[in-house]
């Protein structure tokens, strides 16, 4: 564990995750305004004093809808890397493992969800489901799954052929009790590399969606939300989304910068 | 047994390597090796030992940022770790030349065999394309490549381990370097195979009058190819003999056990001679002689202090407190 | 060489079918009668009629999907509703300017990637690597549409360099393309810089390098001759599958700066419900990407030699 | 050979691989291992010899039944493994383990020692947590492990430790049948003297059969009793030992044996090293697979595939002039140095 935090990026990238966290979890402490309803009367005011990032184009306080949507942005990306994660990794360590029709199968899948641009499948899947906060979580989670996919098997194809796993197999252990007891903690590792950058990846692709007018629905605060209300106003009112793109921007700095730690502190070599 | 004069001077290298989480590990501490002109000489010793680190010193490849080098190495009276990047770069594969152990992954995947010993030619001499690929080929056939011609031009992966061994031997003697270092250069290959490379080499050695290092972990390479041996233990240097005298009458207590736990075609007992205990781990070596843990002559001076050099010749010693009155 | 090919575009065919299956039925997963959502709810009910007999709608859903694939072989992916003239011809008007986009920024991020990826490797740990390492995981981090909004407020805003509106009238070609292309490039140079340093670093473990080295090659010709060789194979790879998320950056910037790309015209056509050209868009989306993944792979064979010269 | 004394005996054992080859369409088909069979007496180290890719190691698989033989049976105790149900099988299996070549890659980093140790019996259900710590401190015992290392992770051992580990780990259900598969060759000269007598002392402690694979041909020398020599997939030689060393049948062999160099700097090769290399296993060979490096080959050698005949006292050979040959290996005199 000591050497763990004695990664420069796994600190930084870490530091700055836990600031968001903290924020997103104590919203309410955070903020003076309320983050919804309507206050026409100064709208698209500079940063001030009382309103320290200004105001949007609906004269809410934009700190308070970014510390807001960041709850709701930060529990769908969550949600979809959680899909993908899970989907991705068994699909790929199955296949990277058990080879054989399983694998010539999930690999054309991953091949045709591969095909589409992520950002094109998330709007396709979008437009099936509806539009709403849970099937975001799908829309999102989806196309993260064949990056997972790849990872995991091919981490499980060069464990799989690691004298211990055959040692294993020789001894009359199951392919499923080799898998969970041998294969998967080996792979482990090299998904929460991949787990990091997913997440962000995650978060990116909520705010372009919202960015486009195909995110989240109108209510419910949330970045890409807000980028898209301050759209319209770019060049007389820039802070609305100046503000919401530099807060995503900074979460995905830190996702990418932990999985940067990780992934240098697993490979001794680099 | 050509006898000239001192070609390469290694005096009291040490090498150290900084360790995640451990102080620096000293991989070489303290070697004094000297090879005459025409001289082949077998550097024999286990995993960690030291050995490869020594001659990779020499070549200047330990990448030094992290290593931290010292001591002197002479190489005609010019100290190859004084040397500026340019000097070196006219040194390395002019003068001194070394093959490697993996064939599969010494040669470059992306370009034919061919390209890459014209490239060393005409970096050290300056040949026409044409004239760099006719001594190539020559060389090819030196180093006895069936159809050379065709292999010339053929990648590497489409050779066999043996065939590669054999490029590569070309490549590193195509400049007529004066010293061939040579690392474990038949240990990935197959019996047959190696017994080919081991007399192409001895033919060669003999035909160029080239000095030769041959480092091995194999006592039986060694006793096919080197005229003088030297026996490497925990970064230093515990014997050197004429390879006659250290195979017939061993000094240091470890080079006895080596030779009695190799077995051979006429070893007849039921069971081998052992070294007890394990491979000393460089990062924590036990005070006095590095050996006294495993040693079965070991006394309470060996414990405590580092062992001096014990001469019995003009160019052989052991270093070890007990030589001579014991094995 | 040759069957190498082949291979590769045969083991296609069944992703090209794949894709339209998935298109085809999640399309269908709308609630609804498909021929209305089709038609849009003002279609009168002989129109109806006359669609629901084109596209055997009544007929069991393998023998749409027959005819409906039939027509995808014979080009026709049926008409648009929102713009009124066959999907065809509205995505082959919008599309190339969209590829253009994409393309030109995956290939100048990757040309710019290779220089200060392998400049990153070979400083490896001093500043220029640091410099280069933060500021290529910044670049992956921010959003396309950041990195849009920031080029218009100084390019067009502040210097007035490019226009505001891409799609306005007067608007020369490059100038509408300028702005759009550099956030592209930031992008991808980012994304494929760190590619580029991580299989340069790769490479400086492999065993040739010490012994070209040991060759007494200069520095420059270990690097260039030797390392750099090999670090292109996944350096292709990498480039060719980033040209699939480069489109999605590129649908975003269309948006960004008002350009009239395939983007703008898939998000009205999801705006507007216009089913028939969504679903033709994201096919043709999705053969081009299986056709780069094709190329990708061809250029990959014939960057390794272990692929295009068979065993002795 | 009596008929039921035999552990193990292996019948027209072959194995055979389809490479579909990035290149064409059509896969090649390789033979790994090509109509083996021979016999392991209970009790006994039968040494297996080969050059690198002869199938040494697809064989002793293919006789596990790790893989699925493309033809012949194997007997062991008088039931054919390839005739036994997945069951069945996984209960022969507790009998016959495995210890592998590279110590560093046959040991799970993320599991304790004792975990290791005690994964077979985990896997066939050998009694509760106690009984099998008690079992696992007796093994560490029987290795040569100080028992205070059972809490311990992989890469506090070294090469020997984690070899001597696997030693335990394939001794922990008490097998009858082990194979080596390299089990030395990754180990330094010191160590592999200490794994080679802790073997033969296990081997007589609990009675063990050994099926002893590598390409180094002293250390099978010294450990085995029966030696069987593989080339391009086929057993082309199978004698006692002292009897295969005397008198040489094959020239495959003599030219393996007499390649081996001496600890002795006054021992020089005699005799013209094998030139040429194995051809590739994607051509089959017409005739005898060695014809094309040769020395003594004859038209006949190209056209039919010699039959491994018994040559008297167990010794068997498959070479036409086998016996007719003058294949002596007196080692050599003190000459002028290579």
């Amino acid at each position: 564990m000591r050497t763990l935090l004695s990664n420069k990026f796994i600190m930084l990238g870490g530091a700055m995750i836990l600031a968001m966290l903290l924020i997103a979890l104590f919203a309410p402490l955070l903020t003076v305004y309320p983050y919804d309803g309507l206050d026409l009367a100064n709208k698209n005011q500079a940063p001030s004093l009382e309103h320290m990032m200004g105001t949007d184009p609906y004269g809410r306080d934009v700190w308070c809808r970014v510390v807001y949507g960041s709850r709701v942005s930060l529990m769908v990306s969550f949600a979809a890397v959680g899909v993908a994660v899970v989907c991705g990794s068994v699909l790929g360590i199955v296949s990277g493992y058990l080879k054989g029709g399983f694998d010539l199968a999930a690999g054309r899948l991953i091949d045709i969800m591969m095909a589409f641009p992520s950002l094109l499948l998330s709007m396709i899947i979008g437009v099936a489901l509806g539009p709403s906060t849970r099937n975001m979580c799908l829309s999102i989670g989806i196309p993260l799954i064949p990056i997972f996919y790849r990872v995991a098997r091919g981490a499980a194809l060069s464990v799989g052929e690691r004298t211990f796993v055959i040692a294993s197999e020789s001894m009359g252990s199951g392919r499923f009790r080799t898998m969970f007891r041998h294969v998967l903690p080996n792979v482990l590792p090299q998904i929460f590399v991949v787990l990091s950058m997913g997440m962000g990846g995650s978060i990116l692709a909520e705010a372009s969606l919202g960015f486009l007018g195909l995110g989240i629905p109108q209510p419910t605060p949330s970045w890409g939300l807000i980028v898209n209300e301050g759209k319209p106003y770019m060049f007389t009112a820039p802070w609305t989304t100046g503000f919401s793109g530099a807060f995503i921007a900074l979460t995905i700095w830190g996702f990418n910068l932990l999985g940067d730690g990780l992934r240098d502190h697993l490979d001794p070599r680099v | 047994m050509s006898d000239g004069g001192v070609l390469l001077d290694i005096r009291g290298l040490r090498v150290r390597f900084p360790m995640r989480g451990r102080g620096p590990v000293c991989a070489v501490n303290g070697v004094d090796l000297t090879l005459r002109k025409g001289e082949s000489l077998g550097i024999v010793g286990e995993s960690g030992c030291g050995k490869s680190v020594t001659f990779s010193s020499v070549m200047r490849l330990v990448q030094s940022p992290p290593a931290v080098l010292e001591g002197e190495i002479l190489l005609d009276g010019r100290d190859v770790m004084r040397m500026s990047g340019a000097e070196l770069r006219r040194m390395r594969g002019k003068e001194i030349a070394m093959i490697f152990q993996e064939p599969m992954t010494s040669l470059n995947p992306v370009m034919r065999v061919g390209k890459q010993i014209i490239e060393t030619l005409r970096l050290h001499e300056s040949l026409s394309e044409k004239q760099a690929e006719e001594k190539a080929l020559e060389y090819f056939q030196m180093v006895e490549i069936p159809d050379a011609r065709s292999r010339f031009w053929c990648y590497p992966h489409q050779l066999s381990g043996g065939l590669r061994q054999r490029v590569m031997i070309a490549m590193a003697l195509i400049c007529n370097p004066r010293v061939l270092l040579a690392d474990e250069p038949t240990t990935a290959l197959d019996v047959t195979i190696q017994a080919q490379i081991l007399e192409l080499l001895g033919r060669l050695r003999r035909k160029n009058d080239m000095s030769v290092v041959l480092i091995t972990h194999d006592l039986c390479v060694i006793a096919q190819l080197a005229e003088r041996v030297a026996v490497f233990y925990a970064g230093r240097v515990v014997e050197e003999a004429s390879a006659g005298e250290l195979f017939a009458n061993p000094m240091h207590p470890y080079t006895m056990g080596l030779l009695r736990c190799v077995p051979t075609m006429r070893t007849v007992s039921r069971r081998l001679d052992m070294i007890e205990g394990n491979i000393p781990d460089p990062a924590c070596l036990p005070a006095g002689c590095a050996f006294h843990p495993r040693c079965p002559f070991a006394a309470d001076v060996c414990r405590e202090q580092a062992p001096e050099k014990r001469f019995f010749g003009e160019r052989r010693f052991a270093a070890c407190h007990r030589a001579g009155e014991v094995g | 060489m040759g069957s190498y090919v082949l291979k590769r575009f045969l083991s296609a065919v069944p992703t090209v079918i794949g894709v339209f299956v998935v298109v085809f039925f999640v399309i269908r997963m709308i609630p609804g009668d498909p021929a209305v959502s089709m038609l849009g709810s003002g279609a009168t009910e002989a129109q109806i009629q006359v669609y629901r007999v084109k596209y055997g709608l009544d007929a069991p859903l393998p023998v749409q999907f027959g005819i409906a694939f039939r027509n995808f072989l014979t080009g026709d992916l049926g008409d648009s509703i929102s713009l009124y003239k066959p999907v065809r011809e509205a995505i082959m008007e919008r599309l190339p300017g969209t590829v253009q986009l994409a393309g030109l920024g995956v290939v100048a991020g990757g040309i710019l990637a290779v220089f200060l990826g392998v400049a990153a490797a070979v400083f490896r740990g001093k500043w220029p690597d640091l410099l280069l390492t933060s500021l290529s995981s910044l670049g992956m981090s921010l959003p396309t549409f950041y990195i849009g909004l920031w080029v218009l407020m100084i390019f067009a805003r502040k210097l007035g360099v490019i226009p505001v509106l891409s799609n306005a009238r007067g608007v020369s070609y490059w100038q509408s393309m300028f702005g759009p292309l550099l956030t592209m490039v930031v992008g991808e140079t980012s994304l494929l810089t760190r590619t580029t340093r991580s299989s340069m670093l790769e490479i400086f473990n492999e065993d040739f390098i010490r012994t070209a080295r040991a060759k007494g090659l200069p520095e420059k010709w270990v690097m260039f001759r030797h390392a750099l060789g090999n670090a292109m194979i996944p350096i292709i790879t990498v480039t060719g599958y980033n040209l699939a998320t480069a489109f999605g950056g590129a649908i975003v910037l269309e948006a960004v700066f008002t350009r009239n790309g395939i983007g703008s015209l898939l998000i009205g056509a999801i705006n507007a419900r216009d089913y028939p050209l969504i679903q033709g868009a994201a096919v043709v989306i999705a053969m081009l990407m299986i056709l780069v993944n094709i190329m990708t792979d061809i250029i990959y064979g014939f960057a390794d030699p272990r692929i295009r010269v068979s065993g002795e | 050979m009596a008929d039921n004394d035999y552990l193990i005996r292996l019948e027209g054992l072959t194995k055979t691989f389809s490479i579909n080859s990035s290149r064409g369409f059509r896969s090649a088909r390789l033979t790994a291992v090509n109509d083996v069979s021979f016999d392991i007496r209970r009790g006994e180290v039968f040494g297996l010899v080969g050059e690198s890719g002869c199938g040494k190691s697809t064989l002793y698989k293919a006789a596990l039944r790790l893989i699925e033989a493309s033809s012949g049976s194997v007997y062991y105790q008088g039931r054919n493994l390839y005739e036994m149900s997945f069951r069945e099988l996984m209960k022969v299996r507790r009998e016959m383990q495995v210890v592998f070549q590279d110590p560093y890659d046959s040991l799970n980093p993320r599991m304790t020692l004792e975990e290791l140790a005690a994964e077979p019996l985990r896997i066939h259900k050998y009694g509760g947590r106690a009984r099998r710590l008690a079992r696992t401190e007796e093994l560490f015992a029987a290795v040569g492990l100080p028992v205070q290392l059972i809490k311990g992770y992989p890469h506090q051992l070294s090469g020997g430790q984690r070899q001597r580990l696997c030693i335990a780990r394939a001794l922990s259900l008490s097998p009858e049948f082990i194979v080596c598969d390299e089990a030395v060759s990754a180990l330094d000269v010191s160590i592999q003297a200490q794994i080679l007598n802790l073997l033969l002392d296990l081997k007589e402690q609990m009675g063990l059969t050994y099926l002893f694979i590598s390409h180094n041909l002293s250390v099978v020398r010294f450990v085995s009793d029966r030696i069987g020599v593989m080339y391009f997939g086929r057993l082309v030689e199978l004698a006692g030992k002292d009897e295969l060393f005397d008198h040489i049948l094959h020239p495959y062999t003599y030219a393996l044996l007499s390649a081996v160099p001496e600890p002795d700097p006054g021992w020089i090769r005699k005799y013209a090293v094998l030139q040429g290399s194995v051809p590739s296993m994607l051509r089959p060979q017409a005739g005898c697979v060695f014809h094309s490096r040769c020395p003594h080959g004859d038209r006949l050698c190209t056209q039919t595939p010699p039959e491994l005949r018994d040559f008297g006292g167990g010794h068997y050979a498959a070479c036409h002039k086998a016996g007719e040959l003058n294949l002596s290996l007196d080692t050599g005199c003190l000459a002028e140095k290579g």
